[in-house]
């Protein structure tokens, strides 16, 4: 499950996450996403993004934890309509995704979206999202896990 | 806490008006409230405000052009909920006896196009995921599979909604469509297809409340009393559910167990509702939250006429936030308003029940809660 | 109306912090108004939130930070009165038993420069009339010319508060300035110099309220009782005054009046004031329309020191807007905390009256309403 | 008092109030400004700009009235802080101007301010503002009477 063995190329400098805080170790583009999730130590609860206080029991004792990388669709929309200031174009799939025990996250699925279905297994990987400023901005996004159809390309 | 009734409402009617300031739709529906409860604007005590758009005191700014009495005026904001919160804060303040007469207005003008949730530069917008209708149609789609609803179910309660706001005179859209309109509008969020969104609107709601004690000396009559009220935000289930805001409809059972109890009374009492039909399959959601119906039976209800004027759930009577139109700040005065017109007998061509309704039940939903009123006459 | 008490309060340093996010702002001043209260996250039940500039639903994503326990969140704006109003609906809703604890939240975050009051394409705007501390300066002039004062007397204020904000680690500014610093600073709209204006501030307030009756499982010794309170904005007098807004001082003589009648006590029995001193004539005006000084000798009052720690009307010891700093949302809620810390003796070098203070008395001026609030230990 | 028979010139085309509904009858720069204010029925208050209610006893008894065109300096400040978006280069005076028993009105007061003194009497000019898309936008400011000092020509 762990992507970090997966590393095939140096990472370059400029390589930034769209939203701070987001991985547990530096994104490589095309290796899977390394999510910090957070923990809480008081109700066992799991979160993504990390929060400093429980949503469930409001304990403070949080611990980070890494969060597969990789679960089923919960349910998905495909997008047809431009989002102002997206980078973005649709037609894409917003989808959310559950990790195991895990928690809900959502992101989206841009190659195979017209495949998709309910309860698909995929994964999340990191993906350049934007270029901007000459630096490169990486989200993970979800790809669609070898079922019955064949597994897409990059 | 003191019996209060609702002794007025008025609106400016809801639609696209680039030439009217804030001012001019706000005055035309408070005259209009005020004209409706038989309250001269100097026996107003307080007046709550629900805006979310407009600037720094804009309620002054709408409320002094009646005069200016020393009442505050206070701004209430929490989004598509704003106006029920500011009917909420005037109607506790009435109650508990704080004040004897209080004004509540909502009033709100829009961009055109979709709102704009988050900020331009924000995670959620750069990576495509701040879309209005996407929460709406990502709970759909899993019910659609859960519940073996199809997709022209949902596409029905925009035909209902549409139906009703031909026959409201104040509401944005006043032309029925067919089910082929609605599901061969251009898709948006799959399965919501244009005609299944809310438009932005322009408009002002307002309603005059007073202690039930007093309510005689301006107006005689059936009157709309305050049954029951609940409010909350999201609370965290801890099944690992990550839903927030609009669409939480797990919130809605919470809140409208804690309205009943106020009221006394049951889901099976209920003559005519109002819901937060922002995109189309909110109304099925919302029918099923609030217990009208069981849970995945709400698409079928809608299918089979359940929610129409003379069906036995009626739903949305003036057009609801599809067809009357959806200026976020306004949007629960409005909802108030029709409830009110049911409730007097006053509804016209969009009368439930023969004009015998005596139970109206309100579910408005924003961030940082969602309103549940009960209204009965 | 019960009994209802400060259980706790807490700040966000005032100052500048542009890598902080509102909710690292926000969370922080309620994990201190918390920690001071005794009171766990889980008990509060519900949070009112002042905010101006911040967008729609800022309030939730500030609370949510610490827990999704389901509570109401509910956004008040009245402008640079906004989270005393917040105060006050939290305060009606604990004291007409609605519920028993309450968290008052306010923040903000803002530009730099002089505080746009009016849209840029506006009348106001293309006229140069809507100029902050215009108002104020008009009201000074006219002051010094019927009451024999000087513009060094308003200068006074700012030295007075600086010298105040030096002592409280929470202000934006905590250097003394000299009378000449603050005359020779440039001029903004004469007799106010930059010295003389409130600067803009990112900044952060939380206050915890409960019934009395249930305070003594959170906290033991000196509480902070709210004994009165009043509210209303500029009542028209048909002596042909038109002032509006912030500077419309003769609102505060008839709100005053109430609040004080609502405590059973009056002006003779403060013992420390926070005012409204978003320009420095502000303090001078406020002190003579609460009747804390006869009407033209409020001026001379400043001169002489009476408003200072140790004098005999101590105003605004933490600094007030002027030093302190005036992140709009969240100067309220920065009121209530320093009348509460004097209140229980815990002021530290700021402490009035030996730490004998026992009436407190606050005045927080915005648009739509003033708030006057007294507290009482 | 009334400056109708002062007109001059003939009025261009493009001249635009900029505040619309200022003015009782069509602003013509340089001359005295003719405005528009209401006066309620029932109490007799006078208010500019006019309402629709009256802000003292509510009543919507209201009728348009002209406005004297001079008045009395109840206060001025001089303004020394470029306002963003404003036509008015500082320094320039904002006036509240008594109209006799009628309103305060506030506006700017551009020649002369230094000289400025509380209670002057001044009168009020239309004078074009601002110029934007090849119109003239007007309204009316203060001018000092000729009192101890000279008189400003234009
Ligand atoms: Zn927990
Ligand atoms: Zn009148």
């Amino acid at each position: 499950m762990n992507a970090a063995a997966e590393t095939t190329k140096g990472q370059s400098e400029d390589i930034r996450p769209l939203s701070a805080g987001q991985f547990i170790a530096a994104p490589t583009p095309g290796e899977r996403a390394r999510l910090r999730g957070a923990r809480c130590r008081a109700c066992g609860e799991t979160f993504f993004p990390p929060r400093r206080y429980c949503a469930a029991c409001t304990s403070g004792e949080m611990e980070d934890i890494e969060l597969p990388s990789s679960g089923s669709v919960e349910s998905f929309t495909i997008v047809h309509q431009q989002l102002p200031g997206s980078a973005m174009i649709p037609p894409y799939a917003i989808v959310n995704v559950r990790l195991g025990a895990g928690p809900v996250v959502q992101t989206v699925l841009r190659e195979g979206h017209e495949m998709l279905e309910l309860d698909d297994d995929v994964a999340l990987v990191v993906e350049t999202v934007l270029n901007e400023d000459s630096h490169s901005y990486v989200a993970f996004i979800a790809r669609r896990l070898a079922g019955g159809s064949k597994e897409e390309g990059k | 806490m003191r019996d209060v009734v609702v002794l007025g409402a008025g609106l400016h009617r809801f639609g696209r008006f680039p030439d009217k300031s804030l001012p001019d739709l706000g005055r035309e529906a408070i005259e209009n409230a005020l004209d409706d409860s038989g309250v001269p604007f100097k026996d107003i005590e307080v007046a709550y405000v629900g805006r979310v758009l407009a600037g720094m005191g804009a309620g002054l700014s709408v409320v002094s052009e009646m005069g200016r009495t020393g009442i505050p005026v206070i701004n209430i904001e929490m989004a598509c909920g704003s106006s029920t919160s500011a009917f909420r804060e005037a109607y506790l303040s009435v109650a508990t006896g704080v004040y004897d007469t209080a004004l509540v207005v909502g009033f709100e003008k829009m961009q055109r196009g979709l709102i704009q949730i988050a900020d331009q530069k924000s995670y959620q917008t750069v990576m495509g995921l701040a879309v209005m209708p996407a929460s709406y149609a990502l709970q759909a789609r899993r019910y659609m599979a859960d519940h073996g609803a199809t997709a022209e179910m949902f596409g029905q309660v925009s035909v209902k909604s549409h139906r009703n706001g031909a026959l409201n005179p104040y509401a944005q859209y006043q032309t029925a469509v067919t089910l082929d309109d609605v599901m061969n509008s251009r898709s948006i969020a799959d399965p919501v297809t244009l005609l299944q969104c809310s438009p932005t609107t322009d408009g002002a709601a307002a309603v005059v409340i007073c202690a039930a004690s007093k309510a005689a000396q301006y107006k005689s009559g059936r009157l709309a009393h305050v049954a029951g009220w609940a409010t909350g935000s999201g609370k965290y289930e801890p099944t690992g559910d990550s839903a927030e805001g609009e669409a939480d409809t797990g919130e809605i059972g919470r809140l409208v167990a804690m309205a009943w109890e106020r009221a006394g009374l049951g889901p099976e009492d209920v003559d005519v509702t109002q819901v937060h039909d922002a995109f189309a399959p909110g109304e099925i959601f919302s029918i099923e939250g609030l217990g009208l119906v069981p849970v995945g039976e709400g698409a079928q209800a809608v299918w089979d006429g359940r929610t129409e004027i003379d069906g036995d759930i009626p739903v949305n009577t003036d057009g609801g936030l599809l067809s009357r139109g959806h200026p976020i700040g306004a949007t629960g005065c409005a909802m108030v308003t029709e409830i009110v017109r049911q409730l007097t007998g006053e509804a016209g061509p969009r009368q439930v029940k023969g004009g015998d309704a005596h139970v109206g039940l309100i579910q408005n939903a924003g961030i940082g809660g969602m309103n549940i009123l009960v209204l009965t006459s």
